[in-house]
C-alpha cells in the first residue's frame, strides 16, 4: 500500500501542484496567464473527451455500460441531497445548496489525472468512463437549485433570486442551459461524440495533440491549480470565520464527505463488476468535486451563495487531498473490495 | 458635444451576459465591456487568476444621455450588484456628436 | 493637482496605431490604451471575439490640462470616428502633479 | 464521389467546427481565449509556411512553377475586378470594393484544410502552392482600393477615406503596409524563407511542432471559428437587411462567386498539367475567401465599407461550405478534368 | 447614490501588487485593476508587448466617498508615482448604494 | 571557423528571431498575443529546468559539479562589481547599478538557444549546468542593490528608494523575495527539483512536452524577442541620448562586457577541466545578460533606473549579439583553449 502512495507522489503531475501552491504560498510572482490556464482547462477537457469517444467507438455498447452510466448518474442525484440536509445544519440554504451541488458534481481535472495514474499504474480502463464523468456533472447543478428552492425560496433575498425578475420563478430555460451547456460540459461531450465518430482513424490524426502531450501539459495546468488553490485557503477560513466560526465543519465536510462518497463509487463498481481500473476511476469520480463547471453555473443560478466558501472547499482542499492522499487510498480500498 | 451620463459598473466575469442582455431590454444606447479586471471589495480579493470568472471582473460603461434612461439603467441593475455584488458609478461628461 | 480634461475614445482595435499616430501629431500629452473591450453600439455587437481586430475594440484614455490642445484632439478625431464608428467622451478631472 | 463527402465529413477539423457552431447557436458559453485563438492562427500559418518553404528547397524552381505562380497572381487580381462590377448592381462602392477584395483573396485557413484533406486522401502535393497562396493574399487588397477609388472617391465620406487627412489622395505607403506586410502575410512569406533556407534539416528540429500536432491544433483552432462564424451569421442578416434587403443576394454571391471560382481554378490547373493535389489545391485557393488578412487591411483602407457584410459572407457562409461541400466537390471536379 | 471620489490610477505593471499592498495600508475602500493597458506618456512608448510587464501599464480604478481618505490615498502614492512614472486623475461621481 | 557561423546562421531559432525583427522594423502588425508570449517563456523555463533535473539525476554530484557550481555563483557576483564601477564613469548610481545586476545576471534563453547549437554540433553537455544557470540569476540582484546603496543612497530620491516608506533603509525581506523568489528563477529551480525528484521515470511521461517540442517553441518564442528587441532598439538611442549622449558608451559596453565575460567563462571552463558543450555553455552563461528576471526585480528594487537603457542594452544588442556571433565566437575560443 505504502508503495502506491509513493509512486502517486512521484508522479510530475501532482508535484507541479504542490510547487506551484509553494510558489503562492511564499508570494512569488509566479503565475500561468490567465487565458493560457483557460486554453489548458479546454485542451484537457477536449482530450479526455475526445480519448473517451475513440474508446467507446472500439468498445460494445451493451447492458452493463448502460447500467454503469445510469448508477453514475442516480450516484450523482443522491449526493447533492444527503450532502444538502448535512450541510443546512451550519449554513443557510443558499451556501447548503452550492456546496451540495459542487459536491454532487465531478472534477474533471481530478478524473483526468486519475486516468493518468491508472495508466501509470499499467492498469486497463473503458472509454466509457468518460460518457459517466460527462453525465455526471450538470445533474448536481439541477438539483442543488431544486432543493434551495424546496427550503429557501420563500424567503428575504430569495425572491429575487433567479431570472433577476423579482417574481420568485425559476427560469428553467437558462438553468438548463447553464447546466447543460456550459462550456466544460458541452466540450467534453462534443469531443466524445468526434472520437466516437471519427474513431481511430480520427485518433491516428490527432494523437499528437491528443495523446503525446497531455501529461506534461497537466503539469502545467497543476502548476496554475496549485498558485490558484493556495491563495484561495487563506480566503476559505476569512470567510468561514465571517460566516460564524464555520471552518472546522467545512475542512470536515471537504475531507470526509468525498470519502464517504469514494466508498459509495467503490461499492457501486464493485457490485457491478467492474475491472479494476474502471472501479477506480468511478470511485475517483464519486469522490471528487467540481471546481469549475458547477462554480460557473452557482454564480448565475444562486449568487447569493458565497463562492469564497464553495470554491476553496472543492479547489483548496478536497481536489489537493484527493491528488495526494486519495486515489492512492481509493485504489486500496479498490483492491480490497474485488480481491476474492 | 452634448452633456450625458457616464456609468461605470464593475461586476463579476461571470454575470457579464447576463448584464449585457438586462442592459439591451433596459434601453441602453450601448455599452463598452473591459474584461480581465482584478480588484478588491467587501467580497474580499478577487484576483482575475482563475478559469471560471468566478473570481474576476469586468468593467461596463455606459454613456447615455437620456437622464430617464439613466434612471431606469440605475434601477435596473440595483438588484443584480445587491445580490452578486460589485459597485456602480455615474459621472458626468460631454459626448462628441459625429 | 492641477484641473485637467479626461478624454475617453472607444474604437476599433484595427485603428489603435492609427489613432495613436494622430494623437502624437495633434499634440496629446500622453495616452493610455486599454485592450480586447467588447461592446455594442450603432453597428451592432462587437464580441471581442475574433482573430483580425475587427469586431474588438479598444478605450484611449487621454488626459490633457491645456484647453486648446483638448480641442484640437477632440476635432481631430471626430473623422474618424465618423468614418470608422466608435466614441468620444469627453469630462472634467484633477490631475496629481508628482 | 459520395464516399468523398463521407471521408470529408469524418474528418476532426471539421467536426469541431459545426462543433464550434453548434455551441454558438445553442449559446453554450464555451469559448477560446482570444489571444490564444489569435496564436493559434499565427501557428498554422508559421506552420504551413515552413512546411511549404522545406517542400520548396526540396523542389527545382522551374519554368513550370514559375508559371502556377504567375497564373495564381493572375487570378487574384482578375476575380476582384469581376467581383466588383456584379457586386455593384447591388450595394455602393465601398461595400462592392470590401467584398471583391475579400473574395479575389484566399483564406490560409481553408487551404490549409485543404491540405490536411489531401493528405487524408494520400495525394501528393507541391510546396511551391504555399508561395502561391502567400503571392494570392494581397494583389486583391490593392485592386479593390483601386477600383474604389475610380468609382466612388470622388462622392460624401469617401473625399476624406484615406489617411484621413481629408484631401481625398490615396496613402501608398500605407496601402502597401496593409497590403504586403500584414502580420499574416508576412508570417507566411517569412516562415516559408526560413523553411527554404533550412531545409529538411530546419525541419528535423522543428518537425514536432510544425507537422506533428498541426491537425489537433486545426481542431482546436476551429472549434473557435465554428463559434464565431455561428455568432456572425445573425449579424449579416440583420447588416444586409439593414442595407435594403441583400440578404438573397449576398448569400448567393458567397456560395456561385467561389463555386466559379473553382472553376476557373480548376481550369487553369488543368492546363498547366498539374497532379491531382496540386490541382486540387489551386482549386481550393480560388475558391476560398479571406477573413483574416483582408478584413484587417479593409478596416484600415476603407473604414466606409461594413464589415458586418464582408466578413460573415467569408467566414460564416463561403468557409463553412467549402470545408463541407467545396472541397470533395472541387476534387470531383478536378478528378473528372484530369481523367483522359 | 452618494457622492465620491473616482481615483485613476495608470502604474507599471510591475508595481501593481505593491500599489495595492499601499492602497490597503491607506485604507482605500476598496479598487479594481485593469491589466495589459498600453499607452505614452513622459518615459516614452510603453506597447505592453513585453513578458516582464516592464513595459506594461495597469490602471487602478477606486471610488471612494471619504474626503479624508481621498487625500490620504492621494499623498500616499504620489511618492511611488514620483519615482516610478504613471499618472493619477481624481474626478468626481455618484456611488450608487445597494 | 567560419563553418561554425554558417552552422549557426541556417538555425530556425536564430532565423525566427530576425524575421521578427524584419517585421518590426518594417512596421509590419505581425504580434505575438502578450499572455502567450508570457507562456511561452514559461514554457522554456519549464522545460529547460525539469531536462536539467533528469539530467542531475542521472549524474553524481561530485566536488567537481561544486566547484563548477561554485565558480558560476562566483563569476555572478564579480561581473556586477567590476561593471558597476565601469558604468559610474558615465552613469548615475541608479542605472550603473541596474546595468551591473543586468550583466552580472544570466539570460536563460540565451542559454536555452545556447543548448540547442550544443545539441546541433552533437556536443553532450551536463545536467548541472542548469542548475549553475538559476544559481547565476539571482545573486547580481542583490550586489546591484547593495552597491547602490553604498554609492548613491544618501542623495536625493534615492531617500525614498525601498519600502517607499521615505526612511532610506533597504527591504530586506522584499528585496530577497524579488531576487529569488522571482517568478522565472522559481519555476527553473522547482522544474530542476521536479525533473531530478522524478527522474527518467518522470521525462518518459512529459518528455513529448518538455523535449520533442522545445525547439519549435523557441522558434516562435524568438520570433516574439525580435519583434521586442527591434522596437526597443529606437528607445535605446532616444533614451541614452536624453541621458547626456551616452550610445556610444553603452553600446559599447554592451558589446565589450560580454566578450570580457565570456573570456572570463572560458578560462573558468577551461581550469575546471570542464569538456566541450560544458566549457561552451558556461561561456554563453557569463556573456550572456538577463532580460527577463532582472528588469522585473529592477522595477520594484530600484524605480529609479531608467528600464529604457537596461533593457534595451541586454534585449535588443547584447541578445542579438549574441546569438548570432557570440555562440560561434565563444564556441571557437573555448575549441582553442581546450585543444592540448
Ligand atoms: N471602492 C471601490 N473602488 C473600485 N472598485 C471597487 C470598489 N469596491 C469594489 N470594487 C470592485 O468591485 C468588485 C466587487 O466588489 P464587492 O462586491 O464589494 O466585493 C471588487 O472586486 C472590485 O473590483
Ligand atoms: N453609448 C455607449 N456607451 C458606451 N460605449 C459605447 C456606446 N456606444 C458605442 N459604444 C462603444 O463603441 C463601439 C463602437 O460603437 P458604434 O460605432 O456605435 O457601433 C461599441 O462596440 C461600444 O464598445
Ligand atoms: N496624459 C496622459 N493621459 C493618459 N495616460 C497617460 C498620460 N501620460 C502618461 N500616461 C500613462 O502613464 C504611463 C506612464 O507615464 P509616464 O511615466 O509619463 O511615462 C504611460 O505609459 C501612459 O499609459
Ligand atoms: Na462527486
Ligand atoms: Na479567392
Ligand atoms: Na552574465
Amino acid at each position: 500500500m505504502e508503495s502506491l502512495f509513493l509512486t502517486n507522489l512521484a508522479s510530475p503531475p501532482l508535484l507541479f501542484f504542490f510547487l506551484g501552491a509553494a510558489a503562492a504560498l511564499l508570494r512569488s510572482d509566479l503565475e500561468i496567464p490567465a487565458q493560457v490556464a483557460k486554453f489548458l482547462s479546454l485542451y484537457l477537457l477536449f482530450a479526455i473527451g475526445f480519448k473517451g469517444g475513440v474508446a467507446l467507438s472500439e468498445s460494445t455498447l451493451d447492458a452493463s455500460v448502460i447500467s454503469v452510466l445510469a448508477a453514475a448518474v442516480g450516484l450523482a442525484c443522491v449526493v447533492p441531497v444527503y450532502a444538502f440536509y448535512l450541510l443546512r445544519l451550519k449554513l443557510g440554504a443558499p451556501d447548503a445548496a452550492a456546496i451540495a451541488a459542487t459536491y454532487g458534481s465531478i472534477s474533471a481535472v481530478t478524473f483526468v489525472t486519475g486516468t493518468s495514474y491508472v495508466d501509470t499504474q499499467g492498469l486497463p480502463w473503458n472509454g466509457y468512463l468518460v460518457a459517466a464523468m460527462a453525465l455526471m456533472e450538470s445533474p448536481a447543478i439541477v438539483i442543488g437549485i431544486l432543493l434551495y428552492r424546496l427550503h429557501g425560496g420563500q424567503a428575504g433575498v430569495a425572491t429575487v433570486a433567479h431570472g433577476d425578475g423579482g417574481d420568485g420563478r425559476v427560469d428553467w430555460g437558462s438553468l438548463g442551459r447553464e447546466a447543460f451547456l456550459n462550456g466544460s460540459v458541452f466540450l467534453i461531450l462534443g469531443s466524445m461524440l468526434v472520437g466516437w465518430f471519427t474513431g481511430s482513424a480520427g485518433m491516428d490524426q490527432v494523437k499528437s495533440v491528443v495523446k503525446d502531450p497531455f501529461i506534461g501539459l497537466l503539469c502545467l495546468f497543476l502548476l496554475d491549480m496549485g498558485i490558484v488553490a493556495a491563495r484561495r485557503l487563506g480566503q476559505l477560513s476569512r470567510s468561514a470565520g465571517a460566516a460564524g466560526g464555520q471552518l472546522p465543519f467545512l475542512l470536515g465536510f471537504a475531507l470526509l464527505v468525498p470519502l464517504a462518497n469514494a466508498v459509495l463509487g467503490a461499492l457501486i463498481g464493485w457490485q457491478l463488476g467492474l475491472g479494476e481500473g474502471d472501479a477506480l476511476l468511478l470511485t475517483i469520480l464519486a469522490a471528487s468535486a467540481s471546481y469549475i463547471a458547477v462554480p460557473a453555473a452557482m454564480r448565475l443560478a444562486l449568487p447569493e451563495a458565497n463562492p469564497s466558501l464553495y470554491l476553496p472547499m472543492s479547489l483548496a482542499v478536497t481536489f489537493p487531498f484527493n491528488l495526494l492522499i486519495g486515489i492512492p487510498l481509493y485504489h486500496q480500498l479498490v483492491i480490497w473490495l474485488l480481491s476474492p | 458635444m452634448k452633456p450625458c451620463k457616464r456609468i461605470e459598473i464593475v461586476i463579476e466575469q461571470t454575470l457579464e451576459r447576463r448584464l449585457a442582455e438586462r442592459l439591451d431590454e433596459l434601453g441602453a444606447p450601448g455599452y463598452s465591456v473591459i474584461h480581465g479586471v482584478s480588484g478588491r471589495g467587501d467580497r474580499g480579493l478577487r484576483e482575475a487568476d482563475e478559469v471560471t470568472g468566478t473570481f474576476t471582473n469586468c468593467i461596463f460603461l455606459i454613456a447615455c444621455n437620456d437622464d430617464a434612461v439613466v434612471t431606469r439603467l440605475v434601477e435596473g441593475v440595483r438588484p443584480i450588484l445587491s445580490r452578486a455584488g460589485g459597485i456602480c458609478l455615474v459621472s458626468e461628461a460631454l459626448w462628441l456628436r459625429h
